[in-house]
């Protein structure tokens, strides 16, 4: 997985692993190596939710200073 | 030039050049006439154009609306209706004719201040007053609404209460004008100048309420309708009844029916607003939050789908025991194999052993053992036969068997030679005499000679 | 957004995202800025709608010809 | 057995193996080489077996310390 | 016998000697020193087999301390 | 009788011993003589063949201790 | 007779000496000496032939120590 890959890219690659793995005629080293990597990338992307939801969560808590209501996710 | 001088100094026309003048004259000097009369005699050919008569008690002259401008008409024309027409006066040169070509017709009854209204806004509306164009665009959320009106009365009240529940966040400066009277076009004019030079209005309401009209001299005054147009600032003119048009109206750049609906156009609701900036904010979380969900649910879909290779390890590992079962199995077949093969070659070889081939020599041998022992045994008995018969004949030929009839045998000693002649002896000698049994030794003592030699 | 935008143009810019957004189909990081701006807008358009006081006033001109603010009675 | 050979040769050469011996006219010590071969495969390939499935589970508990769902194997 | 022989080369001797004593007509210390020699190769050849099962079973017992299966003869 | 004969030459000048014999008409000496000879010839047979006996008994004694089956003579 | 005469020769003397004598016209002294010297060469066979003969059943003798059987004079 490259760093700093865009959630775009890791996911894309992420998709690509599952199409290569689900073709089923890997070597076995490649098969795991794509697992390994298929796991990082959904780690890597599943972060990456976590933060925007956490800075969608602080955003609406500065907006709320501001803001009567508002609150995320209620609808 | 007067009609004297014409006269004084002669000058001779044709009947055209004479009409030429005419039709200068007339045209030059009538370019815009309004004239009221009654219609009479009035026809409309298929050319869609009126034809007809205007007359009076003293007077006629004949006059044509020509289709374009017919078609603009409020009200069908009738013999005998009075009205009040504009249009211009032309000569027809062939026939030396003149008439009215009409261009607007009202019904008659509309006084000076009708026609002075209408004069004016014919002018405003050549130089371009009234355009598109110029119309500027009315601010969706003014800061500060200056409003040209009466301070008393229904109309402003109805502006504020309506802006009030509207958009209570407005600052509203009522500028106070009189609305009517001669000096309400002034008031007017000096409240645009004024509410220009301190450039805080964001929009201007210029309103009054309804009334006749010579009560809107003053909204229907140049001055206030070049004031309109020479403000920076939008206005909106809300001026009498709905039906209703004046100058500002024409110059504003928005014109409200109403007061009450100039303040609905000046400023937007604000609940309405309210609601749309909480709708919208409430919109984005929920495509954000759909968003990150519909990402989630992407990837928990691509984890669960992501297959970690056991099956692949499982399908290996029965692969190989079964490769690894198949080599022992098959080494042990392949050793069995051989164990049979060098088994075969060892129980041949013993039942091939020389044990085998011995009993044989043995028995050749025990033959030849047998064969040689008697034949040995024969040739000894054979040679003991012919000795024996040897023996028997030599018996048989024993010379000593004549002495048994009493025969002797005389040997003369020492030579031993058998004594056959006397003569051979001589007294004296010795003789060994053999009889059949035992021998004697004698001595002869006389010899008697025989006759035989 | 624009410095000084009107209330209209950032009104607008905020429909416009909610309506970039709704389709879905945008990127992770690119929703996520979007999502920011629109907060921004919000705030903005909010801010603007409770800027200014509530205030009717009179423009009273004295002897001298100058002009005077003051609170217009509306009885 | 070459060293570091990948699982997949390893298991290819096991099977020539078991090809080669089902021919059955080895000379025995070829045999006897090839049976030892054919179990030092067996087990590299064992063993490397082993090890991609301690990775995988590995993989699958590193990330279910860090997420809620997907236990592993129950799809 | 010659020294070092092979299996192969031990086991084609002895055919050889089988032949050669099945035509019969060997004189005694012939046919005598060919079923000594026969007999010496036979236990050659034996030996060499009980050394390949020897060895045989001891890589068995090696990779069954690897491995769960496997048993020694079973089939 | 040559020393280090055959067994096969040995038994062979017997038998000509043996037929010379048969002839009848050698002198006694010389029937004695061959008689001689002819006995030195058996006993020298003989001896062959229990010593080949005697060898061949030993060497499937020592190998009976190595074999299982191929019991000798049973054919 | 001669000194070692063969048993052949003296057996053949031997028989001369009884044709001779059987012609019957032999001097006394001649046939007695005949007669002596047919008597002496029977011996000299006889004795040979006991030579011969016991020779031989010593060499049986000797052989049956070593045979299990053939004795001499049995059949």
């Amino acid at each position: 997985m490259k760093k700093n890959a865009t959630f775009e890219s890791a996911a894309k690659d992420l998709e690509q692993i599952v199409s290569d793995m689900e073709k089923g005629d890997l070597p076995l080293e490649t098969a795991l190596a794509k697992f390994e990597e298929g796991m990082k990338l959904y780690e890597y992307c599943s972060k990456k939710l976590d933060e925007v939801e956490k800075k969608v969560t602080l955003i609406l808590q500065d907006s709320q200073g501001n803001l009567k209501e508002a609150p995320f996710g209620t609808d | 030039m007067n009609l004297v001088q014409h006269t004084t100094k002669r000058r001779i026309h044709t009947v055209s050049q004479l009409t030429a003048v005419i039709k200068s004259v007339l045209e030059d000097a009538l370019p815009f006439v309004w004239v009221t009369g009654e219609i009479s005699n009035l026809k409309m050919p298929t050319s869609g154009h009126y034809y007809f008569t205007l007359k009076d008690n003293q007077a006629q002259i004949r006059s044509v609306m020509f289709k374009g401008h017919a078609r603009n008409l409020k009200f069908v024309p009738e013999d005998g209706m009075n009205v009040v027409c504009l249009g211009r006066v032309a000569v027809y040169e062939p026939q030396g004719t003149y008439q009215v070509l009409v261009e607007h017709m009202e019904p008659a009854g509309v006084g000076a201040l009708a026609l002075a209204f209408e004069q004016l806004k014919a002018r405003l509306a050549q130089e371009g007053l009234f355009n598109a164009e110029h119309k500027k665009e009315i601010p969706f959320l003014p800061r500060i609404i200056a409003v040209i009106t009466s301070p008393t009365g229904a109309v402003i009240h109805d502006i504020l209460r309506v802006l009030g529940y509207r958009f209570p966040n407005v600052h509203v400066q009522v500028w106070p004008v009189r609305v009517q009277g001669a000096d309400s076009p002034d008031q007017i004019v000096s409240a645009f100048s004024q509410i220009s030079a301190q450039n805080q209005a964001d929009v201007i309401i210029l309103a009054r309420g309804g009334g006749s009209l010579e009560d809107m001299a003053s909204f229907n005054s140049e001055a206030v309708g070049r004031a309109i147009f020479a403000s920076e600032i939008p206005v909106i003119s809300a001026v009498g009844h709905e039906t209703d048009y004046t100058i500002a109206d024409y110059v504003a750049d928005r014109r409200a029916p109403t007061p009450s609906a100039a303040a609905e156009i000046a400023v937007p609701e604000y609940e309405g607003l309210e609601l749309l900036l909480t709708e919208q904010v409430s919109r984005l979380k929920g495509a954000l939050s759909l968003l990150i969900q519909k990402e989630r649910d992407r990837f928990l879909n691509l984890k669960k789908r992501l297959p970690p290779p056991r099956r692949q390890v499982d399908d290996w590992r029965l692969r190989l025991d079964d490769y690894n079962g198949r080599v022992n199995h098959l080494l042990f077949r392949y050793l069995q194999g051989k164990r049979t093969e060098i088994s075969t070659h060892l129980y041949k070889v013993n039942r091939l052993s020389p044990l085998h081939i011995i009993p044989n020599h043995k028995a050749i041998l025990e033959l030849r053992y047998g064969q040689i022992r008697s034949l040995i045994r024969q040739a000894v008995a054979a040679n003991q036969a012919a000795l024996k018969q040897a023996r028997a004949s030599l018996d048989a030929l024993n010379p000593a068997s004549i002495l048994e009839r009493g025969y002797s045998i005389a040997r003369k000693i020492p030579g031993m030679e058998i004594v056959r002649k006397a003569s051979n002896l001589s007294a004296g000698d010795e003789v060994e005499i053999t009889l059949a049994s035992g021998k004697v030794a004698a001595v002869i003592k006389s010899i008697e000679k025989g006759n035989k030699s």
